[in-house]
């Protein structure tokens, strides 16, 4: 019995997890408990966490601030919007391809921007992005220019087709479940301890094994990635798209979300980014005032707190256990963390 | 322990989100006629939200005097910032929030084109004041716009051109979806009719100096001059040209611009510089034909400005929808879509409408010229 | 004479007009501790910066294992086999403690990021971890922040970080610096340990109690020149160093004791 | 013909760009970030000067020394807003998202108070300069004018008073600085007063010819591309840098016209690539 005990006492938390997981999974896309309203701005949370995933290796492990998401989400949409309505694509082997044919082409601007160092980096991300949004808006024969491409079809596998909101939420849970995952485990493999190193200081990180130049550009390859899949999940969920959401203004966007989230945590990312979607939503009574609002709000919160909300998740939970430490009064000399 | 906290957390952060917020719906029929009425009232374009609000609120001032179906009409306003991300939010919060009887939505093609697939869905009559080729293009029946498509906004800048006899034409157009596809029939009008298209630029966005672009011009040796763009840019360009002695002086050549340089917010801010200049538009603040001239002055009066041409487009479309109501004896949304398509000849305040196979209604536009900043019309071009 | 595990040969390096480094020569066999000392600003930082590779040598080569490492970049030499520890101690902040040891081990078990990606454990390190934090001689809580540790278990950790990536060579830059005496005693054990497990050592020191008593050869930096090289007697005894260190003139080095402690 | 307007105008525009640049080098060198709402406070720059000369109808004196002041108290405003609570964060970023958080916030702000329609302004001096063909309008003048001679001023300041030795010392570390007794505080508002000088300087002469409205905020774009092609942090660097900026958005115009902001990014990126930092900028390598 008591093996069994150790095992639930062990990981009780990953317990707690997957049984509120699957409550959440099964009340929250009805009609009842949500309407489609909500439900588009979750989902849309949920595909903005994809791609601020991406800068949780980037920017939470690598420290690198980085202004392409937007530039590569657009790579990521129009190739699905194109492959699809153009060329007639089922959309997933559409999604496959782009996010495929997107993840090389940032192995090249990974290399060719990573000879810069942080601001300089930043900027030139931003150009990247401005330059992405450029050709997408004149580029008339094929893009369509300003008036974007109509009619993409939605997501699915043959018949089995997401009909409304919340059988995309279905498909977007398990998605940003998987990326949640994914995130996690690269930030216990070495590549995430080697990113630790390469942000805190590269000349340690060069001397103990780590080449830093070929680890920044990894890390930028896979922010790559995720952003042009979460650009493919907006292209199939909106069924419509035009230039104007990959601009530079939007790339700031998800930096705000992943500050805000916490940056030192996967589950930051994702509070940050449903919380900024449905900011601007939640205060739309607000009118015209909303984006005031909007922006001191921004300022505030990273005034109280610089390592977003995690960052105080963490921080309090730091201090608990120190408490707790103080009043056990024997220590073991190495107690083997989880 | 520390992973199960931060999921914990997550979730409750997601019960949060869906809790709040999935307001009632009132039954339809009884109580107001709800109107959802989709515009940029904050952000950049935040410009176009005030003058369609002010316009629409004549309109239902005057329509509730004596109600629709002695009914009262209800606006509800969401903000889509001109954007198409912020503006199907903003159609999808109102749509499953409120049980609407028509929708009202911007000018911006883009934002039109991003919810015309759930304008299809839900059957309900939306107005539009898009002037995009796809909108005219569009099989959606129950979308219309009060405005003529760029390709018959573009075909009377060619009728003019032709008309006046000139030879050599330079163009410039904004980037957005306006600029390209009126600027695309312009040139394609123009060839067509064996005039040379000396010159064909497009400016950025973010541009606000337009004095090498105008240099260009002049280079070109061009003896017409045709630019296209929104009111953000308008004043900009009349007063690059005027300086440039483009558009007056002693070798000062046509300028012609479209329905942006003709209305308020550009002259004022232009001041002389819009003087001599050209437009072929749908809509001016100095037209002095009924009915137009008195709801200038009633607008001017209650507003202390003159209107634009988003207040005009935005009054006629709400007046339209009551009239096709009151027509239809019903708010249902396929009885008033019928009522609608049958209107033929009904005058609005910027032209006469009338249903014509495609979502656009607009039957006329007026070609002005600007003489000590008031815009005169010349003529009235019909859509052929 | 044991197997040669380091060569410096004739390195010259200069900044600007600052020599740092000139016809520089040393070698570090297996199991020795190789002593490198001089006064403030002799070029003794500069020259574990160039054996490790963080800068560029100017003129001559550096043999790593017979092995010409001088084009290497320092990622490259370090797998290779020369760990290094730094002044102050580099750790990253914001991961924890055990990551920051777990990059060392990383280092040995020359992994990639994809295969580590995928779940293949490196040697399991706490067995060996806990070996040396017994000779370290202080315990420590997990879930500690790195920064929030006493600077002297700081030293001695790093220590314990670059031992643990099993270099065949290294690079000990002042491990003593700002430790009392019987955390000094206890990086003389980790040192040993060390050459027990066949590597060799370059230490960087000022305490000369500490390098007298175990460093097997010595060298003497002034001025980016070696001025004097041998065991720690025959350095005691030589003119140059005592000028170097005390100026001309009266205190002899020779009575060996008043300068010691 | 075409090509001298196209100079002339590059170089009008690059000072203009310089003069935004200035004020953002020196709050990259006081607090070394990315000050991302600069073209906000240029603009916010424009609208106060509309404000002072329009709604209190102020001579042109008058609006100098009331501008100054005003621009003066922004600066100081905007840095306790944004930058001071966040001084000692571990982490430049945090600043560099609120300095984002209030280039919404002031786009907003600007709109709700002065309203969204753009309003005019007229120029310190009305008209056009002659000759030929090729036309420069007065204010350009002033802005080489005006935007040199606080260039120079600003290099004095720098280079050759003690305040400016103070305000170097803080800017390149700003705890050695506080332990041999500068008040930071003081060193770095002074310098972000100063800096919402140059850049409320900037709007006030760039008002009358783009209309006083929030889109002004976008030439910002330029005048980061110009400081960072310069050399990040080094005055001198930002101005040539904004001058070839200037150049090349104008000469850009001969090959393409709707490619030519890309024209001026790719001419960044291949310029930073091959010398990653900039031209001016000095490699420093890092102490081990």
């Amino acid at each position: 019995m008591d093996k069994a005990k150790s095992f639930v006492q062990k990981n009780l938390g990953t317990i707690i997890g997957a049984v509120v997981l699957t409550l959440v999974f099964f009340i929250v896309p009805n009609k009842g408990v949500v309407n489609a309203y909500i439900m588009k701005v979750i989902n849309l949370g949920l595909i903005y966490f994809v791609a601020v995933a991406g800068l949780c290796v980037i920017l939470g492990m690598g420290g690198q601030p980085t202004f392409s998401t937007a530039g590569m989400m657009g790579l990521g949409a129009y190739s699905v919007a194109l492959l699809t309505t153009l060329k007639g694509w089922a959309p997933i082997p559409a999604l496959l391809v782009s996010v495929l044919w997107v993840t090389l082409f940032s192995v090249v601007m990974g290399l060719a921007l990573f000879r810069l160092k942080g601001s300089y980096f930043s900027f030139a991300s931003i150009g990247f992005t401005s330059l992405i949004f450029t050709v997408l808006t004149n580029w008339l024969s094929l893009t369509g220019g300003p008036d974007g491409i109509k009619n993409i079809p939605r997501l699915g596998i043959g018949n089995l087709v997401c009909q409304n909101y919340y059988d995309y939420f279905r498909v977007l849970f398990f998605i940003a479940l998987a990326c949640y995952l994914i995130v996690q485990r690269i930030r216990k493999s070495y590549l995430g301890r080697a990113l630790g190193c390469v942000r805190d200081n590269e000349i340690a990180a060069q001397c103990m094994g780590i080449n830093a130049y070929r680890t920044k550009v990894i890390s930028f390859v896979i922010a790559g990635a995720f952003a042009a899949f979460a650009g493919g999940l907006y292209a199939l969920h909106e069924r419509y798209i035009s230039p104007a959401p990959f601009q530079y203004d939007q790339s700031a966007i998800y930096l705000i979300m992943i500050m805000l989230g916490g940056v030192n945590s996967t589950g930051g990312a994702l509070i940050g980014s449903l919380f900024m979607t449905w900011l601007p939503e939640r205060i739309r009574f607000l009118a015209a005032y909303s984006r005031l609002i909007y922006g001191i709000g921004v300022i505030i919160l990273m005034n109280v707190m610089p390592m977003g909300i995690m960052g105080l998740v963490d921080n309090f939970r730091y201090k608990m256990r120190k408490k707790m430490k103080k009043n056990q009064s024997a220590e073991t000399p190495v107690k083997e963390a989880e | 322990m520390k992973k199960a906290i931060s999921i914990i957390l997550v979730c409750f952060m997601i019960f949060g989100l869906a809790a709040c917020g999935n307001g009632g719906n009132e039954p339809a029929e009884q109580g107001t006629i709800k109107i959802a009425v989709i515009d940029a009232f904050t952000g950049d374009k935040a410009v176009n939200g005030q003058y369609s609000k002010e316009g629409i609120e004549l309109a239902l001032a005057e329509i509730n005097e004596k109600g629709v179906l002695g009914r009262q009409v209800e606006l509800i306003y969401e903000d889509g910032q001109g954007k198409e991300t912020e503006t199907t939010n903003a159609y999808q919060k109102v749509i499953s929030e409120h049980e609407l009887d028509a929708v009202i939505l911007d000018k911006y093609s883009s934002d039109v084109l991003a919810v015309e697939q759930f304008v299809k869905e839900n059957g309900l009559p939306t107005f539009c004041q898009g002037s995009s080729i796809k909108i005219e293009a569009s099989d959606t029946s129950n979308l219309y716009s009060t405005r003529r498509s760029d390709a018959g906004a573009g075909g009377s800048v060619v009728a003019f051109i032709k008309e006046q006899g000139l030879k050599k034409v330079a163009i410039l157009h904004s980037p957005d979806a306006l600029g390209q596809s009126m600027g695309q029939v312009v040139v394609d009008g123009l060839t067509k009719a064996g005039i040379e298209v000396v010159s064909d630029q497009q400016f950025a966005n973010e541009d606000q100096n337009f004095t090498n672009y105008i240099a260009k011009v002049l280079a070109s040796g061009c003896d017409c001059f045709v630019a296209i763009a929104q009111t953000t840019h308008s004043a900009q360009i009349m007063i690059a040209a005027q300086e440039a002695g483009l558009s007056q002086g002693e070798n000062a050549i046509t300028c012609i611009g479209n329905s942006a340089f003709v209305q308020q917010s550009s002259i004022q801010n232009a001041l002389e510089a819009s003087n001599n200049w050209y437009a072929c538009t749908a809509f001016s603040p100095t037209i002095s034909m009924e009915p137009t001239a008195s709801w200038i002055k009633k607008y001017n009066d209650t507003y202390g400005r003159l209107p634009d041409m988003t207040s005009a487009c935005m009054y006629d479309s709400l007046k339209m929808l009551a009239n096709a109501m009151e027509t239809a004896g019903t708010t249902d949304p396929a009885k008033v879509n019928e009522a609608l398509h049958a209107m033929t000849d009904y005058r609005g305040v910027v032209a006469s409408y009338g249903y014509q196979g495609t979502p656009m209604l607009s039957k006329a536009e007026y070609v002005c010229h600007i003489e000590d900043q008031k815009s005169i019309v010349l003529q009235i071009v019909y859509a052929e | 004479m044991a197997e040669v595990l380091l060569e410096v040969r004739n390195v010259n390096k200069a900044f600007g007009g600052v020599v740092t480094a000139k016809e520089v020569n040393m070698k570090v066999e297996k199991g020795e501790i190789h002593g490198l000392i001089g006064p403030n600003g002799a070029g003794k930082t500069t020259l574990l910066n160039l054996i490790s590779g963080i800068y560029d040598v100017d003129g001559g080569q550096i043999f790593f294992k017979g092995e010409d490492v001088t084009k290497l970049p320092p990622y490259t030499r370090s797998r290779m086999g020369i760990g290094r520890t730094f002044q102050s101690p580099r750790f990253s902040p914001r991961s924890s403690i055990r990551d920051n040891l777990l990059v060392g081990t990383d280092l040995d078990n020359k992994m990639g990021y994809l295969s580590s990606f995928f779940g293949k454990k490196g040697a399991d390190f706490d067995k060996e971890f806990e070996e040396l934090i017994k000779i370290a001689g202080f315990t420590f809580d997990w879930d500690e922040r790195i920064n929030s540790l006493p600077y002297g278990q700081q030293k001695l950790l790093e220590i314990i970080r670059a031992m643990l990536s099993h270099p065949t060579v290294m690079l000990v830059d002042e491990p003593c610096a700002g430790l009392n005496m019987e955390e000094q005693n206890r990086v003389k054990d980790l040192l040993n340990k060390g050459l027990e497990q066949g590597m060799g050592i370059v230490l960087i020191e000022h305490s000369m109690e500490m390098v007298m008593s175990v460093c097997h050869n010595i060298s003497v930096l002034n001025f980016g020149e070696i001025i004097a090289e041998g065991t720690p007697a025959e350095i005691q005894s030589n003119q140059q160093v005592i000028e170097a260190y005390l100026g001309k003139d009266e205190d002899t080095l020779a009575g060996g004791a008043h300068v010691g402690n | 013909m075409l090509y001298l307007q196209m100079a002339i105008t590059g170089i009008s525009m690059g000072m203009l760009y310089a003069l935004m640049a200035m004020g953002l080098t020196l709050i990259v060198k006081a607090v070394g970030v990315l000050n991302f709402a600069h073209g906000q406070l240029f603009m916010l720059g424009a609208y106060l000067t509309w404000m002072l000369t329009y709604s209190l109808n102020l001579p042109l004196w008058g609006v100098i020394v009331c501008g100054i002041i005003v621009f003066a108290i922004c600066g100081a405003a905007y840095m306790f807003s944004v930058y001071w609570p966040l001084r000692n964060s571990s982490w430049k970023v945090t600043v560099t998202i609120s300095t984002l958080g209030a280039s919404i916030a002031l786009k907003e702000f600007v709109q709700i108070v002065w309203g969204t329609i753009p309003l005019t302004m007229k120029p310190i001096v009305n008209g056009v300069f002659h000759f030929g063909t090729v036309y420069l309008n007065y204010q350009y003048i002033f802005i080489i004018l005006i935007g040199g001679g606080l260039m120079a001023l600003v290099y004095i300041l720098f280079e050759k008073t003690f305040l400016g030795k103070v305000m170097q010392a803080t800017a390149q570390d700003r705890y050695c600085a506080e332990l041999i007794g500068i008040p930071t505080i003081v060193s770095i508002m002074a310098t972000y007063m100063i800096s919402m000088v140059l850049s409320g300087t900037g709007g006030w002469l760039a008002g009358p010819l783009f209309l006083v409205s929030s889109s002004l905020g976008s030439l910002a774009q330029k005048a980061f591309a110009g400081m960072v092609l310069g050399g990040f942090g080094d005055v001198k660097g930002a101005i040539v840098g904004c001058l070839l900026i200037g150049m090349i958005e104008s000469f850009g115009l001969i090959i393409t016209d709707a490619y030519k902001d890309a024209i001026v990014f790719a001419v960044l990126i291949i310029v930073l690539v091959v010398r990653p930092t900039g031209i001016f900028g000095e490699k420093i390598s890092e102490k081990a």
